[in-house]
């Protein structure tokens, strides 16, 4: 099946699609971006920013006239975050568009997701800012937290579904309607996954590293203009790609972009507006939640897949 | 809630209920604020007299205070052109200067939006009028002085004075001075604006003694008042007092009795210690024009300072005539200018119309003595008892002095001129009032009518009603003047005192005739008056006939004012000196067309003291200047 | 203690240390001032803690009497149990302004004499940390002397706004302008002390109004 | 790299780092510093470091007149403002004798009430936010808000009021004002579950605030710490009880006490706090109506007046703890001396220092705001 | 070590002419302040930012470090010690960025005009966009304030950053005077200013000759993770 998809499509399609992917993605992406803002404002009894306030912002960030740069290894670091997550955007599937999500497979999906992180910390230790130390220290230590049930829902769902193919996933899963849906098949993996989905996206209660509090917004301290800019389109992608990622998993993803945008935007809001009736948890507390709950969650689904 | 709850992780979802409620935020546009809100300045332009009494209040120095030419300026009112401009950056916005101000004319508005560019920095300073900050009024007025709020306090302290039945059958003083504690508190009202100083005729530094005395440095009090007047015992007792005109407290409310005021540091302090304090005080301006400024208190006993005075001594001696409050003020200024002074005085006694015009229970003599004493003092010599035309000419005083000076007061009655003022029981008021000061009596009849509604009519009503009840028992005096009640021209406190001693004042009479009955006077026939002036304020009394009245009188004394005894004049010089109505015409620095003849006082001004000193003052200066320019 | 017993220590007090002096206040119930000599203020306080529950060390003042070449301290204690304060007054020589710390009896102390270290240049001995807390970047004298002029600081070391707006241009075109600018009212250290008057903290107008006044209009001005 | 904030890292083996916290920092309450040495994440030493807000208040009021000094003082605690001018004005009445009147005293307890209210809701949305927790501080800001509204209506101003003069107050409270309070006071009250729910019964907060900061009674005593941080650690001391001013000896209400003395007693022991104020408010409201007469008692002109020789220290219950002045008088016309003994110098600075030493990095900023410093209140 | 990277505007170039209206459209609709309070005023920020008067309406957010923030909003009355402070974050703000003084005391001293303590006026030491009066402005007029700026920013009028590289001798010269001429920032605003092309008659001056003179030279930062 895997080469019969391959040989249907000429390599300008996939050329095309390898673009489109990653636009749609930053579009979608900022739209959630400001669906996040606004679920805020609403929480907060407020109105909240214009429609296009994430746009002018990166706009806005990329036009300033200074930007200051720490080093090559910075900016390397900053074009980690946002091209670990371009490259993801290559490897989830919409509808229409496979890109080469069927040469990836999951597993290479979830490499890349950890990427950015390890690009941001690349750059942010370049900017030799104790408080953007702290807080990628702190990142890592909430990534590996938040991987492992993440690798072990991964795991699960592969096993479940037999095969590492994002596609394949899907395609299983639009078989016979909600019934087939990862969700229904596999609820504690699916919970494990909205557990590890808030982590991944450093929502309250798990925001230690972001944290302006104590460490100044940690990892972005140093970061200005562009490189911020950069942050905040990594942030676009970041919520379209765990969210899109979600829905392949567990809720079937999208045999049209609608389906698609209507349950991505259904996902994403769950940790968004748990993030802001919750404060932060401490590094320790995150790690011991994550190690505890996700994991036995997820083991005990890989169990009920077994 | 206890601290032992553990809280829930369900709990706080409830928030999310917001997500299906309003919001709560407001318009991007401001919103009004509350009424009594403290926004930028609203001023009445018309209202505000430019005191500075916000300026003063102000902990920010946020206000300048701004001349702007086009308003009117009139100091004997106490209004200034001056306006305050709030500068907004140090504003506080807390509002004192509106509860200061003296006149409520400073207000907040509800207005609290200005913003500004750099360039436009100078937005920050402002003029405030009646519109708001940028101009309009739909904003409305926030934060006005309420009762509560209103720092200053309006009510003077009371006056003590005796009661009638205690004054009302001699010529004791019949007002008590301050105690210390009234003193402090009237003093204390003071905001220092300074109108007192611009209203009075010889810039009296007002706000000065009044922070002296409630400093409690009555010494200092003294100081201040003699560097502009001589005559303070007698300006604290009797003084017109402009400068309470134009107090800024009496806006609203009362205004500070600082005539009172002055009295209290005149009288706190020991008569010889005053007089040390003046004389040091002249010594001191004497050296000052010589040696320039001195800056350490002088002692007048030692002997350098002897030296140093004859040095100062110009050795030239000056003439005057009259010692009166003009005349004496002229010769005080003169000797500390380094002049001689001589003044050539009819009467046996110096002082002049306050002397012989006033009667003592307002004035008591003995203060005038002591101004005269301390004048006197300070190397001014009084000729008594000469008459100039009969007993030495003004040509000889010419050619024996180096300038003459003519103070001579206004010293004789007008007259009605009604059918039957030539009758003999028909006396002017200041005739009487000189014969009383001079013999200590006076004979009355039982029936007295005065005419005049001005300050001499009272006196002389209250002397007689005194001398009346000395004599009969029983007071039987009449005022009939042609003013109605409110526009009277006498101070309402001698209204007051005169009906309580039993005078009987009519107002709104206009006198016709002096009845006269087989040669004596019988009474007095008067018509109501509708009005004095005609359209143009011209005096044109218009009377309504049918509202005739007789007041019986066995002595009708005319009091409607006064004119000058210029028969000393000889007639060449008469002929010389250029006359306007009566009067002696002067330039503004009190000289005449005779370049060795200055005229001063009543005689130039009409009557009044403290004019006459601040006269004295001007014309000193004038002669000084005259006889620089002169020595080359 | 109860209160009784309270105010019987306290009135005895002055039989045990020499020099104690006790003033209730009269207008609040409260209140106990206390003056000493500054070499038994430690002995004072260690009675006044130890013996009657003053544990609370409310604040210490520190007052400038500088004619009097003094500073008085002030230390004010409470006490949980009575509800009553005492006011302890003592005053130092500000020459060389030396005391001792009390941070080992009440370590709020240390607050309050850092403080008043920097501020008045008052050193105490004894304190455990003595350095500059809120004015670390000033090299002045200790500005709450009352020798240290703040308004002459101002002037020396910054400008003021030079404001001219078009009202104002107008206004000088017709002859007007600021006449008393703001800053006059206030700086009143300029203020001619003459005849002994001190006019160094009397404000009450800040300045010779008539003399200034007479700037404005000379022509009211009397002869003198 | 030089500078002050920035200072260059000599980077040890160990992982010791050193931070600044602030002045330029979120997680600091105004603007003040603290520079803490941190080992991984815990803190082996700690400074606090103040005067970015000072302006020298002290001298200031030596500067000006008695008055003035009025619309001076409420900005040495901007976040509660009110018993500054109340303080002062009960000093100089104290020592110049003046009798306040009733009615006055009566609105005066309300306006350090309402005062109490705003700068406790400000403080919960402080505390929830250096947890990473924004929405209670939108929340209390905006029903803080509607306080500042009453306080522009009756005072004239939203946060200045510089409505107490010795003697008094400044102005009668307008129409209808006091149906306006119960009904703010009767909207906070609705809002306390939904805060509850959101905030206080928050497990995540609990835990985060639990533990953190912990004062003993002992310590506190020792540290003359004050307030509801005292009250925190289980002394019912309040000055409004125990040294009554005003008229709170005629008022009901409870002292809040805890046990625990860490941040979550101190944040609980305010939250009863506030309930208490809402209590006495009501009781205002009820009993203002029927207390007439005057407003102010009468003072001299302001520009005149000279408070006689003397001295007092008066002390008030303010948000943060005992607040005092104390007032020397020489008989001039500006005070000889003032001294501001804001609560906050003892619990920012020393206290401060102690209670992060040992703890984490996360937990500094929530102490700060747990202890509710007023950094203009140290700096003055 | 550090680099400063500029696009320079080509005149002329219809492209970048239009990008920079975008540019500009997007800079004046997203404005990040600086999460500093400096003064009183900064009491009335929280309502400004919470959901009574909700700043992010107009694009305007909080930001914590200077790095990120467009606006340097001076809170009221900056004391010497926090000049200093404000002095660095002002300097490493990225152009362009924007100085908005509110209250009173950012003008002409304030209150505060009698403390030794106090900077008087802002613009001596740094150029100031907008002024906001008040003690302190109250939200709504934040609000106003901010508007304007963004309708400043809009029509390309508010420019004063570069009037600190034009004119940095005048404002260095009245920091020296108050820290004192050993002054200097991490900020290399010569350099910045020769990089911008914004070398104006006033950059240079006897008081950046002062701070040459007196310069430590910049230690590169080390990297560390």
């Amino acid at each position: 099946m895997d080469t019969q998809i391959f040989t249907e499509i000429s390599l300008s399609e996939i050329l095309v699609e390898l673009l489109l992917m990653p636009v749609i993605a930053f579009l979608v992406g900022l739209v959630m971006v400001l669906w996040m803002r606004k679920i805020g404002a609403r929480v907060q009894r407020r109105i909240g920013p214009p429609l296009f306030q994430p746009l002018y912002d990166v706009v806005k960030l990329f036009g300033k006239k200074t930007q200051v740069s720490h080093g090559v290894v910075h900016d390397i670091g900053i074009v980690m975050a946002m091209g670990g997550y371009i490259a993801a955007e290559t490897l989830l599937p919409v509808p229409g568009m496979n890109g080469i999500a069927v040469y990836g497979g999951i597993i290479t999906l979830t490499y890349l997701m950890m990427i950015p992180s390890l690009g941001l910390a690349l750059g942010v230790g370049q900017c030799a800012n104790p408080n953007g130390s702290i807080g990628i220290s702190r990142a890592l230590t909430a990534m590996l937290a938040y991987d492992i049930p993440f690798v072990i829902i991964v795991f699960g769902v592969a096993f479940h579904h037999e095969t590492t193919n994002l596609v394949e996933i899907i395609t299983q899963q639009q078989q016979a309607g909600i019934a087939s849906w990862g969700a229904v098949q596999n609820p504690l993996l699916a919970l494990a996954g909205l557990a590890t989905l808030q982590g991944m996206l450093g929502k309250q209660p798990f925001e230690i590293y972001i944290a302006p509090a104590e460490i100044a917004t940690g990892p972005m301290v140093e970061m200005s203009g562009k490189y911020l800019g950069g942050l905040f389109v990594m942030q676009a992608f970041q919520l379209y790609t765990a969210a899109v990622l979600y829905v392949s998993l567990f809720l079937g993803g999208g045999e049209s972009w609608f389906e698609l945008l209507a349950k991505s935007f259904v996902v994403v809001s769950i940790p968004m507006m748990i993030a802001f009736v919750f404060p932060r948890y401490r590094t320790e507390d995150l790690v011991r939640l994550f190690w505890k709950w996700p994991v036995m969650i997820g083991l005990l689904g890989v169990a009920f897949v077994g | 809630m206890k601290y032992s709850d553990d809280g829930s992780l369900l709990r706080p979802l409830r928030a999310l209920s917001f997500l299906g409620r309003a919001a709560v935020t407001e318009s991007l546009d401001p919103r009004p604020a509350a009424d009594g809100y403290r926004g930028f300045h609203l001023n009445q332009h018309q209202e505000c007299i430019g005191c500075s009494s916000c300026q003063k209040i102000c902990d920010n120095a946020a206000i300048s205070m701004v001349k702007v030419p086009s308003l009117p300026n009139d100091p004997e009112k106490g209004i200034r052109n001056l306006r305050p401009a709030i500068d907004y950056g140090r504003c506080c916005w807390c509002a004192l200067c509106v509860d200061i101000c003296p006149t409520s004319s400073l207000s907040l508005s509800k207005e609290y939006v200005h913003t500004c560019t750099q360039e436009d920095i100078d937005s920050y300073f402002m003029l405030p009028n009646e519109d708001s900050m940028h101009g309009g009024s739909e904003y409305g007025g926030g934060w006005e002085k309420s009762e509560t709020s209103d720092l200053l306090n309006l009510d003077r302290q009371p006056m003590g004075e005796l009661e009638p039945e205690y004054r009302q059958d001699n010529f004791k003083e019949i007002v008590n001075g301050f105690t210390p504690q009234q003193a402090l508190d009237e003093a204390s009202r003071c905001v220092q604006c300074g109108a007192c100083h611009d209203a009075c005729p010889t810039g009296m530094n007002a706000p000065e003694y009044i922070r002296s005395i409630y400093a409690g440095d009555l010494e200092q009090a003294v100081r201040w008042i003699y560097q502009s007047n001589p005559f303070s015992h007698v300006c604290g007792r009797v003084c017109t007092h402009r400068c309470e005109d134009a107090c800024s407290i009496g806006v609203r409310g009362t205004p500070l009795a600082i005539r009172w005021l002055k009295r209290y540091a005149m009288d706190g302090v020991a008569p010889e210690r005053i007089k040390e304090l003046a004389l040091e005080q002249a010594v001191v301006n004497l050296l000052e024009r010589e040696f320039g400024e001195c800056s350490a208190p002088v002692e007048i006993v030692s002997a350098d300072i002897d030296d140093a005075i004859a040095v100062a001594k110009t050795g030239e001696t000056i003439a005057i005539i009259g010692a009166g409050p003009a005349g004496l003020t002229a010769a005080w200024d003169l000797e500390r200018l380094g002049y001689h002074t001589v003044v050539y005085e009819s009467r046996p006694a110096a002082g002049g119309m306050t002397r012989y015009g006033i009667p003592s229970y307002r004035l008591p003599y003995e203060m005038l003595d002591r101004d005269v004493e301390i004048i006197t003092s300070s190397g001014v010599e009084i000729r008594y008892g000469v008459e100039i035309g009969k007993d030495i000419t003004l040509e000889q005083l010419r050619d024996q002095y180096s300038a003459v000076i003519l103070a001579i007061g206004l010293h004789l009655g007008r007259s009605t001129r009604i059918p039957g003022a030539e009758h003999k029981s028909v006396r002017k008021a200041v005739e009487l009032l000189r014969l009383y000061s001079e013999n200590g009596e006076l004979t009355v009849p039982r029936q007295v009518v005065v005419i005049g509604g001005g300050n001499v009519a009272m006196d002389i009503a209250r002397t007689v009603a005194r001398v009346q009840r000395q004599q009969y028992g029983a007071v039987d005096t009449t005022v009939t003047a042609l003013e109605s009640q409110q526009n009277f021209l006498a101070d309402p406190e001698e209204i007051k005192e005169s009906l309580e001693e039993g005078v009987v004042i009519k107002p709104a009479r206009g006198p016709q005739e002096c009845v006269i009955k087989d040669g004596e006077l019988e009474s007095l026939r008067s018509w109501g008056v509708d009005s004095i002036f005609d359209e143009d304020g011209r005096f044109a009394p218009h009377y309504n006939r049918s509202d005739e009245q007789h007041y019986p009188a066995q002595m009708i004394i005319e009091a409607i004012g006064q004119m000058s005894d210029n028969q000393l004049l000889s007639e060449d010089i008469t002929e010389e000196l250029e006359w306007e109505r009566g009067r002696l015409k002067i330039d503004s620095n009190g000289r005449t067309a005779l370049d060795w003849l200055w005229a001063a006082g009543d005689c130039v001004n009409g009557p009044d003291v403290v004019h006459a000193v601040a006269d004295g003052h001007r014309v000193a200066a004038s002669i000084n200047d005259q006889l620089i320019k002169l020595r080359g | 203690m109860n209160l009784s017993q309270f105010e019987a220590w306290l009135a005895d007090i002055d039989h045990r240390i020499a020099g104690v002096e006790v003033t209730a206040s009269n207008l609040n119930k409260r209140r106990n001032r206390v003056d000493l000599p500054a070499d038994k203020l430690v002995l004072f306080l260690e009675a006044v803690k130890g013996e009657a529950s003053f544990v609370h060390l409310s604040a210490i003042s520190c007052v400038d009497w500088i004619d009097d070449g003094e500073f008085e301290l002030v230390y004010h204690l409470w006490s949980y149990e009575l509800n009553q304060l005492i006011s302890a007054h003592i005053r130092v020589s500000r020459d060389p302004g030396e005391y001792q710390s009390i941070y080992d009896l009440y370590r709020p102390a240390g607050f309050f004499e850092r403080d008043i270290h920097e501020m008045y240049g008052l050193y105490f001995h004894g304190a455990p940390d003595m350095e500059k807390f809120i004015l670390t970047e000033w090299n002045g004298i200790p500005p709450m002397r009352k020798e240290f002029d703040s308004e002459e600081f101002v002037e020396q070391n910054f400008s003021w706004q030079e404001y001219n707006p078009e009202w104002l241009k107008e206004l000088v075109a017709e002859g007007g302008g600021v006449v008393i600018p703001c800053e006059e009212q206030r700086f009143s250290r300029s203020v001619a002390t003459d005849h002994g008057i001190d006019q160094q903290h009397s404000n009450w107008s800040g300045c010779d109004v008539s003399s200034k006044l007479c700037r404005i209009d000379s022509k009211y001005r009397g002869g003198d | 790299m030089r500078a002050e904030n920035y200072q260059q890292q000599s980077h040890p083996p160990s992982n010791q780092f050193e931070l600044n916290f602030g002045p330029n920092h979120p997680g600091i309450e105004g603007n003040y510093a603290l520079q803490v040495e941190v080992e991984g994440d815990v803190i082996v030493k700690a400074r606090a470091d103040g005067g970015y807000l000072h302006r020298g208040f002290e001298k200031l009021m030596e500067q000006r007149l008695w008055i003035q000094n009025i619309s001076l003082v409420p900005r040495i605690c901007v976040p509660d403002p009110s018993p500054m001018e109340v303080c002062y004005s009960m000093a100089i009445e104290e020592i110049s004798g003046i009798e306040v009147p009733e009615r006055a005293q009566w609105i005066r307890v309300l306006q350090l009430e309402l005062s109490r209210i705003a700068a406790h809701l400000f403080t919960f949305g402080g505390h929830a936010a250096t947890t990473g927790m924004y929405t209670p501080m939108y929340w209390g800001v905006a029903d803080r808000d509607l306080i500042l509204d009453l306080f522009e209506e009756f005072t004239g101003g939203r946060i200045y009021s510089i409505y107490n003069l010795p003697g008094g107050v400044r102005r009668e409270l307008p129409d209808g004002f006091l149906d306006k309070v119960s009904e703010v006071i009767d909207y906070i009250e609705s809002r306390l579950p939904e805060y509850d729910n959101l905030f206080f019964r928050n497990a995540v907060f609990i835990k985060r605030a639990k533990g953190v900061g912990v004062l003993t009674q002992e310590k506190s005593l020792e540290m003359g710490v004050t307030g509801p941080n005292l009250r925190a650690t289980g002394l019912a001391f309040d000055l409004r009880r125990d040294d009554p001013y005003l008229v709170y000896d005629k008022l009901d209400f409870e002292v809040v006490v805890e046990e625990a003395g860490d941040a979550w007693a101190r944040t609980l022991v305010r939250r009863q706090e506030l309930l208490q104020s809402i209590r006495i408010v009501r009781q205002v409201v009820a009993a203002l109506p029927d207390i007439g007469g005057e407003l102010r008692a009468p003072i001299p002109n302001p520009l005149a007046w000279r408070v006689p020789a003397g001295e007092s220290y008066a002390r008030v219950e303010s948000s943060k703890g005992e607040l005092a002045y104390f007032v020397v008088s020489n008989g001039g016309e500006k005070p000889w001396r003032v001294h501001v003994r804001g609560p906050s110098a003892m619990h920012a600075v020393q206290v401060l220092e102690e209670l992060v030493t040992g703890g984490r990095v996360e937990d500094v900023a929530q102490t700060m705001f747990s202890l509710d410093a007023c950094p203009p209140e140290v700096d003055r | 070590m550090k680099e400063i990277k500029v696009e320079n505007r080509r005149e002329g170039n219809i492209l970048s002419r239009v990008f920079d209206e975008l540019n500009e459209f997007c800079r004046a609709r997203s404005l990040f302040i600086l999460h500093y309070c400096t003064g009183c005023g900064a009491i009335e920020l929280p309502p400004v930012m919470t959901s009574r008067f909700d700043m992010e309406r107009l694009g305007v957010q909080p930001m914590v470090t200077p790095r990120q923030a467009d606006i340097l909003l001076i809170t009221g009355y900056v004391s010497i010690k926090t000049l200093k402070r404000v002095m660095l974050t002002y300097e490493q703000m990225g152009s362009p960025k924007y100085v908005i003084g509110i209250c009173s005391c950012t003008v002409n001293g304030g209150m505060y005009w009698q403390s030794y303590a106090t900077a008087k006026k802002l613009d001596e030491y740094m150029p100031v966009d907008l002024y906001i009066a008040g003690c302190m402005p109250r939200p709504e007029a934040i609000i106003s304030g901010l508007r304007s700026l963004i309708r400043n920013i809009e029509l390309g009028e508010s420019n004063n950053w570069k009037k600190y590289y034009e004119n940095y001798d005048y404002y260095l010269g009245n920091q020296q005077k108050l820290f004192g001429d050993e002054w200097q920032t991490p900020v290399d605003v010569i350099g910045e200013a020769e990089h911008y092309g914004l070398v104006g008659e006033g950059t240079y001056g006897e008081h950046t000759e002062i701070l040459q003179r007196v310069q430590q030279p910049l230690k590169p930062l080390e990297m560390r993770l």
